[in-house]
C-alpha cells in the first residue's frame, strides 16, 4: 500500500479527455516522478490531489483516507503540500511573513481565532522560519516584498513555505523550471537533505532530466492522459517509446 | 517603553493618539470667539463626537477593507441597527446608554455574521453588490414596512409614554452613562477663547482610544497577518491549510460590530435614530474616508473620517456674510469678484470642494492623507538633516 | 438657559432643505427669513411690520440686540436635518430654529429642540402629527395641516365633482403623507365618496409610472395624489402623460386632486396643472394689507412673488422676534407663554390664533384651482374660495391628532 | 512621410555605440543592426539595469546569460519599452531607428517583439484569439495556418481558452504569437521552460528556422550550454551590468568565466 | 391580464433605462475594468445637454407688454425667444418644441469629447490603481460635476417636454385587440424603448462585427503584452470611454421628458446601475442588457397592488432581493466573464 494510491481516475473538460484510467501508487519515503510530453496531463492529475479538481471517475486515497470532495486547506492539513508550476506566494507580504504563515498553518491549523497574540512575540514560530529561510538560502532577503524578487527566487521561496509545514507528501509541479542551474543543484541538496532528515514522500514533476534522474526513485511517463511506463530511471531512461515520446535527444 | 503587549514604536504611537484625543476640545478651538476666523473652530460638542464616532466606524472598515481588501458596500446596515437597539433600550429601560450599547454590539455582530456568511460566498466586486444589495434591503425596509420597530424617516424617539422601566424618580431625561449625562458641557474662558469640555465627548474618545488599541493588536496579531495574506492571495492561502472563510467571516463580523458601536455611539449623543443613516450614500462615506485616509494604514481611516466630517460641517456653514466679513478690506469690484468665487467652494457648494480634494488627494498622494503626512515628515527630516549646515549660517543672519 | 445671548446679537438658525425633493421650497424659505430679519433690524421696508396687529417690534432689533443668523441644509432627512440643528445650537448657539420642510424633518428636529431647550418654528410642515401626537411645549406651527387641507377642501370638491365619486389614493410613505390621506378620504367619505385603493409610494420615486398604469382600469374616477415637492410634479406630470385628464370613468370625466399645492409645485408642473383643486395656507394673490405690504416688499428685492413656504417662515420668525419683545426674554419658557393662545391680524391670512393646547395655528385656509389661462408665470394658481378658520377647527384632542393621549409636555428651558 | 522624418532623423542622429566593458570583443566594425547603448534603469527606486551596452548584428543569435536576478529580464523589457522597468537613461537603436524614443506598440510595428518569461497569454482569449490579436498592428508575418503547422498541439486546441492549457502550450503560444507578426527582432526569455525535451529540440530547430529567414534573436536562458550551442555571441550579464562580451565558443570554453557567472 | 400587459410595459420602459446606463457602464467597468462612479454624471450631463439647448432655444429678449400687469403692478415684460424673432414664430416653435430630439444630434459630439477629456486627462492614470482609488476619484469627479449643474440650473427638476407630437399616449392595447381604453401607453415612453432597442443594436455590431471590442478586452486583461504586439491600447481606451460617454448621454437625453433631470439624478441612478451589471455578470454586454429588462419587469410587477399586499414592501426591496438570489445561484451574475473584478 503507497501512502497515495490513485485508482482509475478520468477527468474530462470539454470534449478533451484530459486524464484517462490512470492508476498510480506512490510509496511512503520515495521520490516519484511523473513525466511526460506537455499537455499529458501531469499538471491535472496534481490538481485532482489537492483538490482544485474533482476527478470524474476513480479515486485518489491518501494514507488510506479519500481526499475527493475535500476542501484544498483540508488536504493540506491531511499532510500534502504543493509547488506550483507558476509561483503562488503573499506578493505584498515580506519573504519572512510568507514562511512563517506556514509555520502558523502547521501549528494552528485551518482557522485560529488569535486577534490580540503579537506575531512579533511568537519566538518559536519566527525561529522555525528563520531556519527554513537558511536552509534554501534566503535569510538575507527576508525582509524583502516577495513581489519584488526575481522569479527563481520566487519559486525557492515557495518551496521554502511548503518545507515548512513539514507534509508527509510534498508535490513540485516543475520546481526547478527557470532556475540557474548552481540554484538547480542545490535545490537537488536541499531536496534530498530533507528526505532523509523528515521522511517526507515527494511527487515531482519536471522537465528538467538532470533533476529528475537525480532525485527520482520511480518514474511514472503520463502520455495523454494515461500512463504510459511506471519503472525505475535506469530503465525509463533506455526504454524506447518514452524517448521518442518524450526524451528526445536528451536522454 | 513598552506597554501593553505593544512594541516600543506602538506605545509611543498609542499615547501620542491618546494625547490628541484627549485634548481634542482645545486643539479645534484654535480661533478666540467672535474673530472672523471663528468659522473655523470645530471644538463644540457635536462635531467632536462625530469625529470619535466616525473614526470608530472608519477603524473598524478598515480591519475589514484595509487588512483582507473585502470592499463592503454595505456597513451602514450595522450603523443604522446600533442606533436602532440603543434608542430601543432608552424606550424600554431608560436613558443609560449601557444597555444600549451593549445589545448594540450584540445584535449588529448577530447580523453581520447573517450578512456576512451570505455575502462571503463572492469575492470582489460580487461581494461588494452583494452587501450593497442587503444594506439597502435593511434601509427601504427600515423606511417602509418595518415602521412600527424604525418610525419610518422620521426616525425612532423616545415618548413620554413609553414604558422606560428603570427610569427613576430624578434620573436623568436624557442620555447618561450612570449619571453622567452626556449633553453636558464644562466650559472654559481664556482671554478670547471658549473651549468646551463635553461629557459626551469624552466618552466616545475614551471608547474610541480602547477600539483603536483593540484594532492595533488586530493588526500585529497572526489574525492580522492572516487577514493581510487573503488580501495579497487567497489561492495560496488555502493551500497552505488555511481555511480563509472563517478569518473573512471574522473579520466582517468584527467590523460590523465597530459600526454596531459607532451606531450606537450616535444614538448615545442624540437620542434619535434615523433610517437615512442606513443608505448607502452613508456605506459609501466610510468607503471614501478610509480610502482618503489610508486604507489598511492604523492612522488614516480617523484622518478620513476626521477630514469629511470637518468639511462636511464647517465648511457648508460659510455665508455670505461671513464673505462679506472677511473680504471687507478689499476694493468692492475684487470683493465682489472673491465672493462669487467663493460661492463655488463654500456654503451650499461645499460638495464642490469636497469633491476637488478627493481628486487632489487620490491623483498626487496614491497612499492617502497618511501617505501626505509621511511624505512631510520625510522632506522635513531630509530638510533637516541636509540643511543643518546651511540654517547654522543663516541663523546669525536673522 | 440654554444660549442666553450675552453679546449685542442674538443669532437665529435657519434650518431649511438645500438639496432634497425639497429644495426649492427650503431656498425661497432662506430669502423670505433673510428679508425678516432686515425687517426687524430696521433695514429695507419694513414689510408686514406695518400691518402686523402687535406694535411691540419698532425695527431696532430685538430687546436692543441685533438679529444676525445662521443656515443650514437638513437635506430633507431627519438625520441630517437634527444634526445640523444640533450644530446650530452648540457651535452658533442659537436661540431658536425656524423651518424645515418635511413633516418627518420637524417632528425629528421640534423634539430636538424641546432637549436643548429652544424654541422651535417649525415652518413647511403640514403632518397633523406636528401639533397632533408629535407637539412639543418648545415646537409651534404656523403651516396648516391635513386635517385643515380636508376640511377646506371637500366642500369644493362636493360642488366641482359631485357627490358620487370613487377616489383612488397615491400616498407619500412617511407622516405626513399618511395623515394626508387619512384626512382627505375621511372628508370626502363624509361627502359620499367611495375610496377605491390607497397605494403607498416611496419618497422621491422619481417614475411613478408602475403606481400610475393601474388607476385608470381601477374603477377609480378620481386620482388624489398625496404627493409634495418634486414627487408631485413628478406623479402629477406623469398621470396626464398616461392621459389620465383624457381619460373617461364610470361615465364621467376623470379627475385628479392635489390636496396640498405649492406654487413652486404648480411652476415645476407647467400646463399639467390646469383646472386641478387643491389646498394652501396662503398665496401671494391675495388683496389684504399684510399679504400686499409682503409681496411689494419680497418682490423688489428678489424679482418674483414669494411662495406660501417663504409667507410661513417670514411670519414665524416676526412672531418669534415679537414674542420675544412681549415676554421681554429670551427665555424659551417666556417666549412660549407669550405665544400660547396668541391672538393677531395683519399677517396676511386675516385674524390668527395660536392655540394654547397644542400649539397650532388657526386661520383662514385657501382653496386653490390650476389656472386655465395664466397671464403670467407666477398666477398659475387661481384663489376658488377662503374657507373661514371655523370651517376647519377641530378639538385638541381630536383622535387623528393623538386624541386624549397627546400632550406638550413640560416647556424646557435648557437650565 | 513621418517615417521617413524619423529615419532622417534618426540617422543624423546615429552614432556608434562606445563600448564600456571589458571584456568587449570588436569583431565587427559594420554598425550593427541592434545596438543598446549605456541602458540604466529603475523599478520604483531600486536601481537594476545599470548601464547596459551590447550589439547584435543581423541574422544571428545572441545568448543573454547570467544567474538567478542578474537583470536579463529587467533588461529585456527595459529594451521593449514596456515601461517597467523605468529606463532613465540610454539609447536603442533596431535597423536604425530610435526605440528609445518610442512606446511598446510603437517599437513593436517597427519589428521588435517579446515572448516574456511569464508567457502573458491573455485571459478570456481562445487560442486562436490570441494569434489574431497579434495580427491587428501592422505589420503581419506568418499565417495562422503556417504557425499551425509548426504547432500541430495549437492548431488542435484553437477554441480553447488559452490560459487553460498548459505549461507547454503556452510556451508554444507565445512564441506563435511573435512569429505571427514581421519582425526584425526577437527578444526571448526563457523559452524552453517548462518544456519537454522533445519539444526544446523543435524549438531549437525553429530558432534555426527563424534564423535563416534573417531573423535576429536575443535568447535569455538558463540552460546556458544548451542556449551557447546555438547562439552565435553570448553577453553575461552580473548585478545589471555587463561582464562579458563576446562569441559563445569563447564562453563554452572558458571554464573560470563559466564558474564564476554561470555556475557551471 | 390588460394590467399585467401595462406592466410590462412599463417594465420594459424602466428595463430600457436600467439597459442603456447599465450598457454604458459595463463599456467602462465591465470591460475598462475602471469602477467609474462619475457614470451617472454622465448620464445627467446628457440630460443637460437636452435642456442646454432648450435654453438656447428659448433664449429671448424682453418685451414690454403696456396692456398687461405684473404681479407688483409694473408692466408687463414679456420674453420673446429670438428663434421666434429671426426664423418666424413658425419655424422657431417646431424648434423649441423639437429640441429634444433635436440635442440627440448635438449630445454625440459634446459627450464623445467629455470622455475623451475625461479619459486623457484623468481616467488614464487610474488604469493600473487600486479600484479603491478609483472610486475616489471618480466619486470625486461626479460631485464636482453635480455641483456645477447645480450651480447653474439650480436645484429644482426641469421640465424638459417632448415634442408636442410625442406627448399624447397611444391606445396600445387596440393593437392587441383590447377594447379601446383599456392599455393605454405615452408615446415618449416607447420612443425610448425603440430608442434603446437601437443603441443597444448599434454598439453590439460595433463590438461584435469589430475586433475593437476583443483589443479591448484583451487590453483590460494585459494592457502590457497587447501593447507589446503593436496595438496602441490607449488610443482606443479613449475611443471606448468616448463611447460610453456618448451612449450613457443619449440615454439622459431621451429620458428627460420622462422625467425632469435635476443634479442629482446621476447618483439616484448609479447605485442601481452598479446593481444590474453586477447582475448582468462583469464584462459581459449582453448580461447588462438582459440584467436591466429583468430588473426592470420585475420592479413594475413588485409595485402592482395584488403583489404588495401579498408581500408588503416587495416593491421597495425586489432589485436587491433579485440581485442577492442570483448573484448566488450564479457566482459571475447571469453571463459574467471569470476573473473581472472578482480579486
Ligand atoms: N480548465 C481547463 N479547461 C480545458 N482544458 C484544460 C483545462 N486545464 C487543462 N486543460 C487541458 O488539459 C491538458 C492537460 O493539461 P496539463 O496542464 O495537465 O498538462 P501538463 O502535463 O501539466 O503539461 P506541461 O508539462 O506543459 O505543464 C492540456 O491539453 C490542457 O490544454
Ligand atoms: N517589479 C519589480 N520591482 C522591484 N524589483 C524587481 C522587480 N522585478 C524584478 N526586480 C528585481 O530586479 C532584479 C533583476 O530581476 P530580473 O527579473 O531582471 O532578473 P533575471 O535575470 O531575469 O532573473 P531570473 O533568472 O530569476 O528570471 C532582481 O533582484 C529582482 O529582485
Ligand atoms: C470594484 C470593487 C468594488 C471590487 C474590487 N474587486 C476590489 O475589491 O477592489
Ligand atoms: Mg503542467
Ligand atoms: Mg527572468
Amino acid at each position: 500500500m503507497g501512502i497515495l494510491e490513485v485508482k482509475n481516475v478520468g477527468k474530462r473538460f470539454g470534449g478533451l479527455q484530459a486524464l484517462s484510467d490512470v492508476n498510480l501508487s506512490v510509496q511512503e519515503n520515495t521520490v516519484h516522478a511523473i513525466i511526460g510530453p506537455n499537455g499529458a496531463g501531469k499538471s491535472t492529475l496534481l490538481n485532482c490531489f489537492v483538490g482544485k479538481l474533482i476527478p470524474d471517475t476513480g479515486s485518489v486515497m491518501f494514507n488510506g483516507q479519500s481526499v475527493l470532495g475535500l476542501k484544498p486547506h483540508q488536504i493540506n492539513q491531511m499532510g500534502i503540500s504543493r509547488v506550483f508550476q507558476t509561483p503562488e506566494i503573499f506578493g505584498d507580504l515580506t519573504v519572512m511573513e510568507n514562511v512563517m504563515i506556514s509555520c502558523f498553518a502547521k501549528r494552528d491549523g485551518a482557522f485560529r481565532m488569535h486577534p490580540f497574540e503579537t506575531v512579533a512575540h511568537e519566538r518559536d514560530i519566527v525561529e522555525q522560519a528563520e531556519q527554513m529561510l537558511t536552509d534554501v538560502n534566503m535569510i538575507d532577503k527576508r525582509h524583502m516584498h516577495a513581489a519584488s524578487m526575481s522569479r527563481g527566487d520566487k519559486r525557492r521561496l515557495e518551496m521554502a513555505m511548503c518545507l515548512a509545514q513539514e507534509p508527509r507528501l510534498l508535490l513540485l509541479d516543475e520546481p526547478t523550471a527557470g532556475m540557474a542551474r548552481a540554484d538547480t543543484n542545490n535545490t537537488i541538496d536541499l531536496l534530498k537533505e530533507i528526505k532523509e532528515k523528515r521522511d517526507i514522500t515527494m511527487a515531482i514533476i519536471e522537465h528538467d532530466m538532470h533533476v529528475v534522474f537525480s532525485l527520482a526513485e520511480r518514474i511514472t511517463v503520463l502520455a495523454q492522459g494515461t500512463p504510459l511506463v511506471e519503472d525505475t530511471p535506469e530503465n525509463i531512461k533506455g526504454h524506447p517509446k518514452v524517448k521518442e515520446a518524450y526524451l528526445g535527444e536528451a536522454a | 517603553m513598552k506597554m501593553l503587549g505593544l512594541s516600543q514604536r506602538d506605545t509611543t504611537f498609542l499615547l501620542i493618539v491618546v494625547f490628541l484625543t484627549l485634548v481634542t476640545p482645545i486643539l479645534l478651538q484654535p480661533f478666540p470667539e467672535g474673530s472672523g476666523m471663528a468659522t473655523f473652530n470645530a471644538g463644540y460638542p457635536d462635531l467632536m463626537q462625530r469625529f470619535a464616532i466616525f473614526g470608530i466606524f472608519a477603524i473598524g472598515f478598515n480591519i475589514l477593507f484595509g487588512l483582507t481588501g473585502y470592499l463592503s458596500f454595505g456597513h451602514a446596515a450595522f450603523l443604522g441597527v446600533g442606533s436602532y437597539s440603543v434608542v430601543w433600550m432608552y424606550k424600554l429601560l431608560g436613558y443609560n446608554v449601557v444597555p444600549g450599547i451593549l445589545l448594540a454590539v450584540i445584535v449588529s455582530a448577530l447580523f453581520a455574521l447573517l450578512i456576512g456568511y451570505v455575502s462571503l460566498r463572492r469575492s470582489g466586486i460580487y461581494f461588494s453588490i452583494l452587501t450593497l444589495a442587503f444594506a439597502q434591503m435593511s434601509y427601504n425596509l427600515a423606511y417602509s414596512v418595518l415602521t412600527p420597530l424604525t418610525n419610518g424617516e422620521t426616525g425612532l424617539q423616545v415618548y413620554t409614554n413609553d414604558p422606560q422601566v428603570l427610569m427613576g424618580e430624578n434620573s436623568p431625561t436624557s442620555p447618561h452613562f450612570f449619571g453622567i449625562v452626556m449633553n453636558e458641557s464644562a466650559k472654559l474662558n481664556v482671554g478670547g477663547w471658549e473651549f468646551t469640555f463635553n461629557n459626551g465627548y469624552y466618552f466616545c474618545a475614551i471608547v474610541a482610544i480602547l477600539v483603536f488599541y483593540l484594532s492595533l493588536r488586530i493588526f500585529r496579531s497572526p489574525f492580522g497577518l492572516m487577514l493581510r495574506a487573503i488580501k495579497t492571495n487567497q489561492t495560496r492561502l488555502n493551500y497552505t491549510g488555511l481555511n480563509s472563510r472563517p478569518y473573512t467571516l471574522a473579520a466582517f463580523v468584527i467590523s460590523g460590530m465597530y459600526a454596531g458601536l459607532a451606531g450606537a455611539l450616535m444614538a448615545s449623543m442624540d437620542p434619535l435614530a434615523g433610517a437615512e443613516r442606513m443608505q448607502w450614500t452613508a456605506s459609501g462615506e466610510v468607503v471614501l474616508m478610509t480610502i482618503l485616509g489610508g486604507a489598511g494604514t492604523l492612522m488614516g481611516p480617523i484622518l478620513g473620517a476626521g477630514f469629511i466630517k470637518y468639511f462636511e460641517n464647517i465648511f457648508s456653514k460659510i455665508n455670505d456674510n461671513m464673505l462679506h466679513q472677511w473680504f471687507a478690506w478689499m476694493p468692492d469690484g475684487i470683493e465682489d469678484f472673491l465672493i462669487g468665487l467663493s460661492h463655488f467652494f463654500v456654503g451650499k457648494s461645499w460638495h464642490l470642494t469636497l469633491g476637488l480634494l478627493f481628486m487632489l488627494v487620490v491623483i498626487f498622494l496614491p497612499g492617502g492623507l497618511v501617505e501626505g503626512g509621511q511624505r512631510i515628515a520625510k522632506a522635513v527630516r531630509n530638510r533637516r538633516s541636509k540643511g543643518d549646515g546651511a540654517e547654522a549660517q543663516t541663523q546669525p543672519a536673522e | 438657559f440654554t444660549n442666553e445671548p450675552t453679546g449685542d446679537t442674538v443669532t437665529f438658525g435657519f434650518n431649511v432643505p438645500q438639496t432634497g425633493p425639497y429644495a426649492e421650497e427650503g431656498l425661497d424659505e432662506l430669502r423670505a427669513q433673510e428679508l425678516a430679519i432686515q425687517h426687524i433690524n430696521g433695514e429695507g421696508d419694513g414689510g408686514m411690520l406695518n400691518t402686523f396687529s402687535s406694535k411691540a417690534l419698532d425695527g431696532t432689533g430685538i430687546l436692543g440686540k441685533k438679529a444676525a443668523f445662521v443656515t443650514g441644509d437638513t437635506q430633507t432627512k431627519s438625520d441630517a436635518a437634527r444634526a445640523s440643528a444640533k450644530s446650530m445650537i452648540e457651535k452658533d448657539g442659537v436661540v431658536m430654529i425656524n423651518g424645515g420642510s418635511s413633516s418627518g424633518v420637524a417632528v425629528a428636529v421640534q423634539g430636538l429642540c424641546q432637549e436643548a431647550g429652544i424654541i422651535f418654528m417649525a415652518g413647511l410642515t403640514h403632518s397633523n402629527d406636528t401639533t397632533g401626537k408629535d407637539r412639543k411645549a418648545n415646537g409651534f406651527r404656523h403651516f396648516f395641516n391635513a386635517y385643515m387641507s380636508g376640511a377646506a377642501l371637500a366642500p369644493v370638491l362636493k360642488n366641482a365633482y359631485g357627490t358620487d365619486r370613487r377616489a383612488y389614493h397615491l400616498t407619500a410613505d412617511y407622516t405626513w403623507g399618511w395623515t394626508q390621506q387619512e384626512s382627505i378620504q375621511n372628508a370626502t367619505e363624509a361627502l359620499g365618496w367611495e375610496t377605491v385603493n390607497n397605494v403607498m409610494t416611496p419618497v422621491g420615486a422619481g417614475d411613478f409610472s408602475s403606481y400610475i398604469t393601474p388607476v385608470l382600469n381601477s374603477g377609480a374616477d378620481v386620482l388624489i395624489l398625496n404627493h409634495y415637492g418634486g414627487d408631485m410634479v413628478n406623479s402629477l406630470t406623469q398621470s396626464i402623460q398616461f392621459g389620465l385628464r383624457d381619460a373617461q370613468a364610470n361615465g364621467k370625466n376623470f379627475e385628479i386632486v392635489v390636496p396640498l399645492y405649492s406654487e413652486l409645485m404648480a411652476a415645476g408642473a407647467g400646463e399639467n396643472i390646469k383646472g386641478v383643486y387643491g389646498s394652501m395656507n396662503w398665496n401671494w394673490q391675495l388683496t389684504d394689507a399684510g399679504t400686499q405690504a409682503f409681496v411689494k416688499s419680497f418682490g423688489e428685492k428678489y424679482g418674483r412673488p414669494p411662495s406660501g413656504s417663504a409667507h410661513t417662515c417670514y411670519v414665524q420668525t416676526l412672531l418669534y422676534a415679537d414674542a420675544v419683545t412681549r415676554a421681554g426674554s429670551f427665555n424659551p419658557c417666556a417666549v412660549a407663554e407669550a405665544l400660547e393662545g396668541f391672538e393677531f391680524d395683519g399677517m396676511g391670512n386675516g385674524p390668527t390664533l395660536y392655540r394654547a393646547e397644542d400649539h397650532q395655528c388657526f386661520k383662514d385656509v385657501l382653496v386653490m384651482k390650476g389656472a386655465e389661462n395664466p397671464t403670467t408665470e407666477y398666477d398659475t394658481l387661481e384663489i376658488v374660495e377662503v374657507t373661514p378658520v371655523d370651517q376647519v377647527m377641530y378639538e385638541p384632542n381630536h383622535p387623528m391628532f393623538g386624541g386624549d393621549e397627546a400632550s406638550l409636555g413640560e416647556c424646557n428651558d435648557g437650565a | 512621410m513621418k517615417d521617413m522624418n524619423e529615419q532622417v532623423v534618426g540617422e543624423a542622429k546615429r552614432r556608434e555605440p562606445v563600448d564600456h566593458s571589458n571584456n568587449a570583443n570588436h569583431a565587427s566594425t559594420a554598425p550593427a543592426f541592434f545596438s543598446c547603448w549605456d541602458i540604466h534603469a529603475y523599478y520604483g527606486e531600486s536601481y537594476i539595469v545599470q548601464g547596459v551596452t551590447f550589439n547584435v548584428h543581423e541574422g544571428e543569435i545572441l545568448a543573454l546569460l547570467g544567474r538567478n536576478g542578474a537583470g536579463k529580464t529587467s533588461t529585456l523589457r527595459a529594451l521593449a519599452r514596456t515601461g517597467s522597468p523605468m529606463v532613465t537613461q540610454g539609447e536603442i537603436w533596431l535597423d536604425h531607428k530610435p526605440l528609445h524614443q518610442m512606446k511598446s506598440h510603437e517599437a513593436a510595428q517597427n519589428g521588435l517583439a517579446l515572448v516574456p518569461e511569464d508567457r502573458r497569454i491573455i485571459q478570456g482569449l481562445t487560442v486562436e484569439e490570441n494569434l489574431q490579436l497579434a495580427q491587428i498592428a501592422p505589420p503581419i508575418g506568418w499565417s495562422l495556418e503556417r504557425v499551425y503547422e509548426l504547432f500541430p498541439r495549437l492548431g488542435e486546441r484553437r477554441k480553447q481558452e488559452g490560459t487553460t492549457l498548459s505549461g507547454g502550450e503556452q510556451q508554444m503560444l507565445a512564441i506563435a504569437r511573435a512569429l505571427v507578426r514581421d519582425i526584425k527582432l526577437l527578444l526571448l526569455d526563457e523559452p524552453y521552460e517548462g518544456l519537454a525535451p522533445v519539444i526544446v529540440d523543435e524549438i531549437e530547430k525553429t530558432l534555426n528556422v527563424i534564423k535563416a529567414q534573417g531573423i535576429t534573436t536575443v535568447l535569455v536562458e538558463q540552460n546556458a550550454v544548451r542556449a551557447l550551442e546555438l547562439a552565435d555571441r553570448a553577453v553575461i550579464l552580473d548585478t545589471g551590468t555587463v561582464v562579458f562580451d563576446g562569441t559563445a565558443k569563447e564562453v563554452l570554453d572558458n571554464e573560470a568565466l563559466r564558474h564564476e557567472y554561470l555556475a557551471i | 391580464m390588460d394590467a399585467i400587459i401595462l406592466q410590462i410595459l412599463n417594465g420594459l420602459d424602466k428595463g430600457s433605462a436600467y439597459a442603456l446606463i447599465a450598457l454604458g457602464l459595463t463599456l467602462i467597468f465591465g470591460t475598462l475594468g475602471v469602477v467609474n462612479f462619475a457614470h451617472g454624471a454622465l448620464f445627467m450631463i446628457g440630460a443637460f445637454v437636452a435642456v442646454t439647448l432648450q435654453r438656447i432655444f428659448n433664449l429671448s429678449f424682453e418685451q414690454i407688454d403696456p396692456t398687461k400687469k405684473d404681479f407688483l403692478g409694473n408692466p408687463l415684460k414679456v420674453e420673446v425667444p429670438y428663434v421666434e424673432a429671426w426664423f418666424g414664430a413658425d419655424v422657431g416653435d417646431w424648434l423649441i418644441d423639437w429640441s429634444v430630439p433635436l440635442a440627440i444630434i448635438f449630445a454625440i459630439p459634446v459627450m464623445l469629447l467629455v470622455g475623451f477629456v475625461m479619459e486623457r486627462g484623468l481616467i488614464k492614470h487610474f488604469y493600473k490603481r487600486p479600484h479603491a482609488d478609483q472610486i475616489l476619484v471618480t466619486f470625486g469627479l461626479a460631485i464636482v460635476l453635480q455641483e456645477l449643474i447645480k450651480y447653474f440650473f439650480g436645484a429644482n427638476p426641469i421640465q424638459t417636454g417632448a415634442p408636442d407630437a410625442f406627448s399624447g399616449s397611444m391606445d396600445f392595447g387596440v393593437l392587441l385587440g383590447f377594447d379601446p381604453n383599456v392599455i393605454i401607453y405615452p408615446y415618449w415612453r416607447l420612443v425610448y424603448f425603440l430608442f434603446a432597442a437601437i443603441v443597444i443594436g448599434a454598439v453590439f455590431s460595433f463590438l461584435q462585427f469589430t475586433t475593437f471590442g476583443m483589443v479591448v478586452r484583451a487590453g483590460m486583461a494585459d494592457r502590457e503584452t497587447v501593447g507589446l504586439l503593436g496595438i496602441n491600447i490607449d488610443k482606443r481606451f479613449t475611443l471606448m470611454f468616448g463611447l460610453a460617454a456618448a451612449v450613457a448621454g443619449m440615454a439622459g437625453v431621451m429620458y428627460t421628458p420622462i422625467l425632469a433631470p435635476n443634479y442629482h439624478m446621476g447618483m439616484d441612478f448609479l447605485v442601481l446601475s452598479f446593481v444590474v451589471v453586477v447582475v448582468g455578470g462583469m464584462g459581459s454586454l449582453p448580461g447588462a442588457v438582459a440584467a436591466g429588462f429583468l430588473l426592470g419587469v420585475l420592479q413594475s410587477f413588485a409595485s402592482m397592488n395584488e403583489i404588495k399586499s401579498l408581500i408588503p414592501g416587495i416593491d421597495q426591496v425586489i432589485i436587491y432581493l433579485v440581485a442577492i438570489i442570483i448573484l448566488l445561484t450564479r457566482p459571475r451574475g447571469l453571463m459574467g466573464r471569470a476573473g473581472v473584478m472578482e480579486e
